[in-house]
């Protein structure tokens, strides 16, 4: 250091040092950099949903451009929440729900449970594993259809190469005992990944000398399984099950080209038939309040889903 | 160089207070270290000082003008960080030309390349240059960190508690260099940290903090011999202080007094109260014995080879002992 | 049929056109179905393009996807098509929805008559309200629903005596719905060249307007209607007649004793795959399609005939076809006009016909070689003269939404009965219609 | 309670040798510690006693009985976690009583039991509260607790006290200590903090790089170190080491050091290359006089005693003076040793000369 | 249990986001249950109770 | 005696395993694997029954997926030799190539709004998450809740707004509509994620450059940015497979100007019917960048699906 003091008394003080930077406060940094999040979140998703709670109290209908929308109150709400063919939508959408979440936790966690034995090469299968789950659901569900064609599909030629049953006996996706399992299996297959991508973290997350110290405290391997590794996972399954049930809940694109609603009604979830009654029917206010009340449920489970998630991040 | 002043400085976090109300001068050229337990409002006191935070009330003065107002930029001030204060996508040279390269200094590439390299040498680090920062040892991340406050000739160095994430042989080394740096620069150094023997090994003042205020300023021995609280005088020395009720062991105590504090070597034995063993310690170099006197722990230092076991029975006498108030508070 | 074009068109083809360049030389798009009377268009439209100099684009949209989509544009107020051949039940919201510019005067002016086209075509496919002289398109493309059927099947000895053997009577050209149905269960499930077939392929389809199409052509022979009295929208008794449940429940039968397995959800294109790949002895479809599968190297040629939709207790055939329409929202509708007014001239209808588009001119059709000159032209004629229409309101979404939903729970997914397929299907529509304030 | 036997025990990971041939006895009751740097073998050693690994070869001995190949749940060991290795999804009673329960003890007995080991420690309180918001100290009371409450033959501890923070861990060190005097039970400690096995054991172990280096008293050790490594490791500021090269021979009692003669305990072997003066800091005195000089480069103070840090002919050494001797930075002055503590190696080997001094020391070593 | 009410009385966010969560899910499950339509009728009005309770509960003091 | 640990499974345990894990892997790329086989077959091995498995690939789906073609006369096929290849190919069906087909547009639809999108929304979200990390913002926790909940919207629900919207701004079936829209759904993914990853970043480094003379912009993007850019192309990534993989926005507010390759694939339409072979290309085009991608991803892929509560 051959600076003297000297050199160090000639330098900037503060003063003329102020000048020179010219920087933007804290704060005023913190809103350039949040506001076209907000803006844009603004624009693009609250504006959007105000007009859609002011459209849900109307008889509005967007292909009526010369025709003035009247106000008729909770009208829309009443009839949506009294009519038995959505509220058969809503079962549908159970039935789906239910048996999505049910496969995928159950596959999905003995998958993760084998995988973290730490065999060799699992990273490897792992990643071919989770391949479905990054796939265009429409494009999937589309090539599904296919396989599910009763006469020329391989799905039905596999079921029936080990039932041996005729493969043009059965179809996926026209019968009305069918199709709902139809959709639950092509789900399966793309969501089962996820599932089990969740519980491996929280498999790994239990770290080894948890379960030497059970091993030490005499608990056997299944006490230690029931007692250890299903309380540590459980709420990285809870995360797991609270986000495909809020997927499922508004699930459109994988359904809607693999049955397209039918046969019948039967795989008619309810984000098809608000599809039908906004986009087709054209019924605008009414689909406005249906819109509402799937937004309001999936709202509802969403702070749910933050809560787990953030119950998550604290491990 | 400067003169660093505090006066009346308040800093609090919603509900916790963590620097109240704060006169302090670090004088210039001193080397300040600044000792307290964890939240006792050190690192906040350094922060404030660097304009990292804003201080809720009072002053903050470097080299007589008031900075309060000014950006961390503009106080000229270098700080060491605990650790991660090195890019980790530059090299060595590119992390200690950084400072330099700023707006504010924009020094002209040549400079920087010399002083690099002065700096390189000066922490034996030259052959180092060209390192990733991340291809470095802990000892060395740390030495270029301190490189990088050395590059520049700010005001003032501040340091937060640079040592502490190093192994005890390489600390012990730092230390040494440390001192060493700071007597070649006639720097003004304010250092935190919670390790009472780098606060006394290289400090020319300490100043102790207790819930955010400065309890005691000065020196190292003034402040190891004239604790002004017993909370002071729990800070330094090792084993501690012992604390004791006053007549315990029938020395004579001032008026108001509540507490009196007896450093373990200042406690003869051979006569005086009777004392039972409980255990004896060989640290090697020192035996502690942990006493027992009528159900108070006291612990003592007795030759390296002594005998004593444990359910032996002991005679000891207080010497030079300090007395406290029922606040804590030196009674002279 | 002569379909293909001559090689002098096929070249120009593959070459790129060099347009004249004139003052107004637009970028005209057209949108419609794809299908083959589309390429059909295309080809005819080049000569447009050399005489106008107006360039022609060609939006193609598959059927199953097409009101959907077109219907989103319209009503987005999109600028994408210049040109719509919009299906014929659109035409009532096209009108009052402003999507669709009115033609009168520009009929008028250019000395387009409507008279000069069939009167099933131009009720259905030009007029709002229905059968008033407003005209918001000009017929562009005739259809109905028709059948054909395995010729060489029918005419093999083997099969006959079967037929016979099995129900008494001769096998021919199904004369009825219920002969229909006789042979098609005759024909589903029997070995025919080491291969199972089946039936009949009919349209079921849920998406779009498939089972509604399919059921109609039942519906309507049996003597449905969807008003007591047109105009009135009191559709007690009409809708639900007894006459009603019968074809409904007829069309049930068909469905699940007469048709190949999993075609659950089909419609134009799945019938067409399930005939020219064997599978079926008969189907339904659009007479659209009907050059091409003539045309077809596996299951064309003699192998394949066609009849029209049979009655039951009346004649009836349904309604497909459309009318060309200039888009609202158009920048370019001079040109479109100018499109309009040569598609009108009954020298590019004569072409039209021969390129494999079904014309609804007058000259085309009374032509005394008409009939003769494709094996389905004289089935063409026949079914024209007894089909009819969907709603063709401007709720007619809705209300064939209503219908495609009640239908396909009743018929393919098993859902409760006829009669309560039709009274479900009154309810929705009658609060349609009053939503719409019809009622 | 238990003796343990550890003899010829081997471990290896593949290729990696983690422990080599090891031999140790820890008697019954007995604070017993692993002591060594990061890497050097001594958690595998631990987790071998326990049974979390099994030696590759060599015998274990609890009480007698040959153990080394058996699971965990099949010795009764207890052990204590670095990081505690507390249930995360249980509350403290739920940890407290695990083993029990695993036992399959009736839930009368395991309450008793639970409410028992909690009183001992302090923490009947928080029995109820989850482990996750507990402080260190508490987390490390629970910790013992659950080792303690299944009254086991022994228990291992490794690097308990690593996990807390600095100021704390002297406490925690103190009430650990005092209750293993309380229950007198076996305790195998692994830790890399010199001063913490000093100040807590009974015996120590320092092993260095898979071997046992010196295993014996803490101050046996620290006086009479039977390595390099563990003059060096052990100590703070660690033992001085002045590098001269010669000869020596069995009953010298002399050496030579930059030419100054040095007295040193009587040699009960001979050696000669290069060799080494080892003295610990606080056995060299300063002097005005004095033939052997230094220079004085810093001075360290620390409360009644400062260490002084000299560059001497044999390089930098280190001096634990009283604080009140004056040294100034820069002045020369004269060191003495004390000839009885210093202890000779022979560079090449790492290992420390017989001598008068050591010989008891090292004959078991 | 004891707790829980406590909590609720004093305001603490732990047992009112509960109570909210168990609203929701309350909602959630009248909306899609096949067993009574009157539940279906009024599941909205449940799971926009439980979901605005939860935001406000949200800013609730963390508990002790 | 082999290395043995209680936390180690046993070898016997580990081939169980591996063989489960293999088995469950293989089955569920099946229909993966079918749908690139039927890429390579002729429209009739496409759809014989039974499936076939062996068979002469072709590349006739591919040359089907990428033009449009017309029936010919004999004489006209006669008149003009096939051209290349391609043309070879389809005058097996007595057709010609008359031009490209829409799925090169649609393609490109999808690659110019999936990169546009992606590009708003990281830089966008990489500030806010930036702000969100360092500032103290009010409500901070409220507004990332209200971030996310946007993305967990029915698509279908907030697409009847917009749909009016955009049609009185003039943005249906446009690019940037598209885009708009997309970065709007993403933007959440993107500052959670982001902000995980900012939040890895020790303030220490910024404030180190503040002190060193730098201003808070600069010390952004002279020491965050470079710090976070693992974090910010992965992220990047995450956003880029959503927006290819959209499909409900897509289907109701495009038409053709704008259309992206998810609702135009299933819609490929041979001659009557689907065209299998076609279909089956255009989805092994469409799905194989994202496998790419899938497999580029695989450290951060969890964090990504779990917008960023759980790392590995």
């Amino acid at each position: 250091m051959t600076d003297t003091i000297a050199n160090r008394a000639a330098k900037a003080t503060p003063p003329r040092v102020a000048r020179k930077i010219k920087g933007l406060s804290d704060r005023a940094i913190a809103w350039i950099f949040v506001a076209p999040t907000i803006f844009l979140l603004l624009a693009i998703n609250i504006f959007p949903l105000i007009w859609t709670i002011q459209l849900s109290f109307t008889n509005y209908r967007a292909n009526r451009l010369n025709r003035e929308p009247e106000f008729i109150g909770l009208r829309n709400y009443e009839r949506i929440l009294t009519d038995s063919d959505i509220w058969l939508n809503m079962q549908a959408t159970a039935h789906f729900l239910f048996w999505t979440i049910a496969l995928q936790t159950l596959i999905g966690f003995t998958l993760a449970w084998l995988i973290n034995k730490k065999f060799k090469g699992n990273d490897l299968w792992t990643t071919i594993i989770v391949l479905p789950m990054m796939l265009s659901p429409a494009v999937v569900g589309n090539f599904w259809k296919f396989l599910y064609q009763p006469q020329i599909g391989l799905f039905n030629y596999i079921v029936a190469f080990f039932t041996g049953k005729d493969p043009s006996s059965f179809e996926m996706l026209g019968s009305v005992q069918l199709a709902p399992w139809s959709i639950v299996i092509v789900d399966t297959w793309m969501w089962t990944p996820f599932v089990m991508l969740i519980c491996l973290a929280g498999l790994r997350s239990i770290p080894d000398y948890i379960y030497e110290a059970a091993e030490v405290d005499r608990a056997s391997k299944i006490r230690q399984f029931f007692t250890i590794t299903i309380p540590m996972v459980l709420p990285f399954l809870m995360l797991a099950v609270l986000f495909r049930g809020i997927e499922n809940f508004k699930m459109f694109d994988l359904v809607v080209q693999l049955t397209g609603g039918g046969p019948g009604s039967t795989t008619e979830l309810t984000s098809i038939n608000l599809k039908r009654e906004a986009f087709e029917k054209w019924r605008t206010g009414y689909a406005s309040a249906y819109a509402i009340i799937l937004f309001v449920t999936v709202f509802g489970l969403a702070s749910i889903y933050v809560k787990a998630l953030n119950k998550v991040k604290e491990r | 160089m400067a003169e660093v002043q505090l006066t009346g400085v308040s800093k609090s976090f919603k509900a916790t207070q963590a620097v109240v109300d704060m006169d302090l001068t670090i004088p210039d050229g001193a080397f300040v270290v600044l000792l307290g337990p964890t939240g006792a409002g050190k690192t906040t006191t350094l922060r404030l000082i660097a304009g990292l935070e804003k201080p809720d009330a009072g002053d903050i003065k470097i080299g007589g003008t008031s900075v309060t107002n000014l950006t961390p930029a503009q106080r000229d001030v270098a700080m060491v960080f605990q650790q991660y204060s090195l890019y980790p996508h530059m090299s060595v040279r590119d992390n200690l030309a950084f400072p330099l390269r700023s707006p504010i200094l924009k020094t002209p590439e040549d400079e920087i390349a010399r002083k690099v390299k002065e700096v390189a040498e000066v922490l034996h680090i030259p052959h180092k240059l060209d390192n990733k920062a991340t291809e470095l040892s802990g000892g060395e991340m740390q030495r270029v960190s301190i490189g990088r406050a050395l590059v520049r000739d700010p005001q003032v160095y501040l340091m937060d508690e640079p040592l502490s994430s190093l192994d005890a042989k390489l600390r012990a080394d730092l230390r040494v260099e440390l001192k060493r740096i700071h007597a070649e620069l006639a720097a003004t150094l304010l250092y935190v940290t919670h390790d009472q023997i780098e606060a006394m090994t290289m400090a020319t003042h300490v100043g102790v903090l207790d819930e955010g205020q400065l309890v005691q300023f000065g020196t190292p021995r003034n402040i190891y011999e004239n604790p002004r609280t017993a909370y002071v005088a729990a800070r330094l020395g090792q084993p501690r202080i012992n604390l004791l009720p006053v007549g315990l062991m029938g020395e004579d105590a001032p008026a108001g007094a509540h507490q009196v504090g007896l450093r373990p070597e200042n406690i003869r034995h051979g006569k005086g109260r009777d004392a039972q063993v409980v255990r004896v310690e060989h640290l090697g170099d020192q035996t502690r014995l942990h006493l027992k006197v009528s159900d108070h722990d006291v612990i003592t230092l007795t030759d390296p080879h002594t005998t004593l076991e444990a359910g032996e029975t002991i005679q000891i006498t207080p010497e030079n002992p300090v007395f406290f108030d029922a606040s804590g508070a030196r009674i002279t | 049929m002569k379909k293909m074009t001559s090689a002098a068109i096929g070249a120009a083809l593959m070459t790129s056109v060099s347009v004249p360049t004139m003052a107004m030389a637009e970028d005209l798009t057209l949108c419609w179905a794809a299908w083959d009377p589309a390429n059909a268009l295309v080809e005819l439209s080049k000569e447009f393009e050399e005489q106008s100099g107006h360039t022609m684009n060609f939006e193609f949209i598959p059927w199953p996807n097409f009101a959907d989509r077109m219907l989103n544009e319209l009503n987005s107020g999109g600028k994408l098509c210049d040109l719509l051949i919009g299906d014929s039940q659109w035409i009532g919201g096209g009108a009052e929805n402003g999507h669709y510019v009115k033609l009168n005067d520009f009929f008028d002016a250019e000395g387009i008559s409507m008279d000069d086209f069939a009167p099933a075509t131009v009720y259905a496919y030009s007029t709002w309200p229905k059968g008033t002289p407003n005209y918001y398109a000009l017929p562009a493309m005739g259809d109905a629903n028709g059948w054909f059927y395995r010729k060489d099947w029918f005419a093999d000895a083997d099969i006959q005596a079967a037929y016979k053997e099995a129900t008494g009577e001769d096998l021919r050209e199904p004369q009825s719905q219920r002969e229909m149905l006789q042979i098609a269960q005759f024909f589903q499930g029997r070995e025919i060249d080491g291969k199972t077939v089946y039936g009949a392929s009919i349209f079921t389809e849920r998406g779009s307007e498939g089972i509604t199409m399919g059921v109609t052509s039942a519906l309507y022979p049996w003597g449905f209607k969807y008003e007591n009295t047109p105009g009135s929208y009191d559709m007690e008794g009409a809708v639900n007649s007894p006459e009603a449940v019968e074809a409904l429940e007829f069309y049930k039968e068909f469905y699940e004793t007469a048709t190949p397995p999993g075609y659950t959800n089909s419609y134009m294109g799945e019938s067409l795959d399930a005939f020219k790949s064997g599978q079926v002895a008969m189907a339904m479809n659009w007479f659209a399609f009907f050059p091409g599968l003539y045309a077809d190297p596996a299951t064309g040629g003699d192998k394949i005939d066609f009849f029209v939709n049979p009655p039951q207790n009346q004649a009836g055939s349904t309604l497909g076809g459309q009318g060309i329409s200039v888009v609202a929202y158009s920048d370019k509708q001079d040109a479109a006009l100018e499109y309009i007014k040569w598609f009108a001239d009954p020298e590019v209808q004569a072409k039209w016909w021969e390129l494999g588009g079904y014309s609804a001119h007058n000259a085309v059709l009374n032509d005394p070689g008409f009939k003769d000159s494709a094996p389905f032209a004289g089935d063409f004629l026949e079914a024209m003269n007894d089909v009819q229409d969907f709603w063709q309101e401007p709720a007619y979404a809705e209300l064939l939404l209503a219908m495609q939903k009640r239908i396909h729970d009743y018929v393919v997914a098993d859902q409760g009965t006829a009669q309560e397929a039709l009274d479900k299907l009154i309810e929705d529509w009658t609060e349609t219609f009053e939503d719409e304030g019809k009622l | 309670m238990a003796e343990i036997v550890i003899k010829n025990v081997r471990k290896e990971f593949g290729d990696f040798v983690a422990v080599r041939e090891s031999s140790f006895t820890i008697e019954d009751g007995e604070f017993f510690m692993l002591l060594g740097p990061s890497g050097c073998g001594k958690t595998t050693t631990l987790r071998m006693i326990a049974g979390l690994e099994l030696p590759t070869s060599g015998e274990i001995y609890l009480d007698g009985e040959e153990i080394g190949q058996r699971p965990p749940s099949e010795r009764d060991i207890a052990f204590v976690f670095q990081m505690f290795a507390l249930y995360p999804h249980m509350n403290v009673y739920k940890n407290l009583s695990y083993p029990l329960v695993s036992q399959g003890m009736p839930r009368a007995q395991v309450r008793a039991k639970v409410d028992e080991v909690a009183t001992i420690l302090g923490i009947k309180d928080i029995l109820k509260k989850p482990v996750g918001g507990l402080s260190g100290g508490d987390r490390q009371r629970v910790a013992l607790g659950r080792a303690i409450v299944r009254e086991p033959k022994a228990f291992m501890m490794d690097e308990p006290l690593g996990a807390l923070d600095a100021e704390f861990r002297e406490h925690m060190a103190e009430e650990l200590r005092a209750l293993h005097d309380r229950m007198g039970a076996t305790t195998v400690y692994v830790t890399h903090d010199q001063l913490e096995a000093m100040q807590m054991g009974d015996k120590i172990v320092v092993m260095n790089n898979a071997v046992v280096e010196q295993f014996g008293k803490p101050q046996d050790i620290y006086d009479m170190p039977a390595t390099m490594f563990v003059a060096d490791f052990i100590g703070s500021p660690s033992m001085n080491f002045l590098n001269f090269h010669g000869k020596v021979a069995k009953g010298e009692e002399l050496v030579t050091l930059a030419d100054q003669t040095m007295s040193v305990p009587t040699l009960r072997e001979g050696a000669s290359g290069d060799l080494v003066f080892g003295v610990r800091p606080e056995h060299i005195r300063l002097s005005d006089d004095g033939d052997y000089r230094g220079k004085v480069l810093a001075t360290e103070y620390l409360g009644t005693t400062q260490i002084i840090t000299l560059d001497t002919p044999n390089g930098e050494v280190k001096a634990r003076i009283a604080s009140d001797q004056p040294a100034t930075v820069g002045e020369t002055v004269g060191l003495g040793f004390n000839a009885k503590t210093v202890t000779l190696f022979d560079k090449s080997t790492g290992r420390a000369l017989r001598s008068e001094l050591n010989e008891g020391v090292l004959a078991h070593g | 249990m004891k707790g829980f009410l406590t909590g609720l009385m004093r305001l603490r966010r732990g047992p009112w986001e509960m109570l909210a969560t168990i609203i929701i899910a309350l909602g959630v499950f009248m909306l899609m249950q096949p067993f009574v339509l009157w539940a279906f009728t009024y599941s909205f009005i449940t799971t926009l109770v439980g979901t605005v309770m939860f935001i406000i509960v949200s800013h609730f003091p963390e508990g002790e | 005696m082999s290395a043995y640990s209680v936390t180690e499974p046993s070898t016997r345990s580990k081939w169980f395993a591996g063989s489960l894990v293999i088995l469950y892997a293989l089955i569920t790329m099946i229909p993966l694997a079918w749908i690139m086989l039927t890429g390579f077959k002729s429209p009739s091995d496409a759809i014989s029954y039974p499936p076939k498995v062996v068979f002469e690939p072709t590349l006739e789906g591919y040359v089907n997926l990428f033009t449009t073609r017309t029936r010919q006369t004999q004489e006209f096929l006669d008149a003009n030799p096939p051209q290349n290849w391609a043309d070879e190919i389809v005058r097996e069906y007595d057709m010609v190539i008359v031009g490209p087909s829409k799925f090169g547009e649609r393609f490109l639809n999808s690659v110019i709004i999936g990169f546009g999108s992606t590009f708003l929304s990281v830089f966008l979200g990489t500030l806010a998450a930036y702000a969100f990390s360092r500032f103290k913002i009010p409500l901070a926790d409220d507004l990332l809740f209200f971030i996310l909940s946007t993305r967990m919207m029915p698509p279908i629900a907030v697409a009847i707004p917009i749909f009016l919207m955009y049609r009185n701004l003039g943005l249906s079936d446009t690019h940037l509509g598209m885009i708009l829209l997309y970065t709007a759904v993403n933007i959440s993914l993107a500052v959670w994620l982001l902000k995980g990853f900012i939040d890895e970043i020790p303030r220490e480094y910024e404030e180190a450059a503040l002190i060193d003379g730098y201003t808070r912009f600069q010390a952004f993007y002279k020491v965050v940015l470079p710090q976070a850019a693992t974090g910010i192309a992965s992220t990047a990534i995450f956003c880029l497979i959503f927006a290819w993989n959209e499909y409900a926005f897509a289907v109701l507010l495009t038409s053709a100007t704008a259309q992206t390759a998810p609702p135009f694939i299933p819609t490929i339409i041979g001659v009557g019917g689907l065209d299998w072979p076609a279909v089956a290309a255009g989805a092994t085009i469409f799905l194989l960048p994202v496998m790419i991608f899938t497999i580029l991803l695989r450290k951060h892929l969890l964090r990504g699906i779990t917008f960023g509560a759980v790392r590995k």
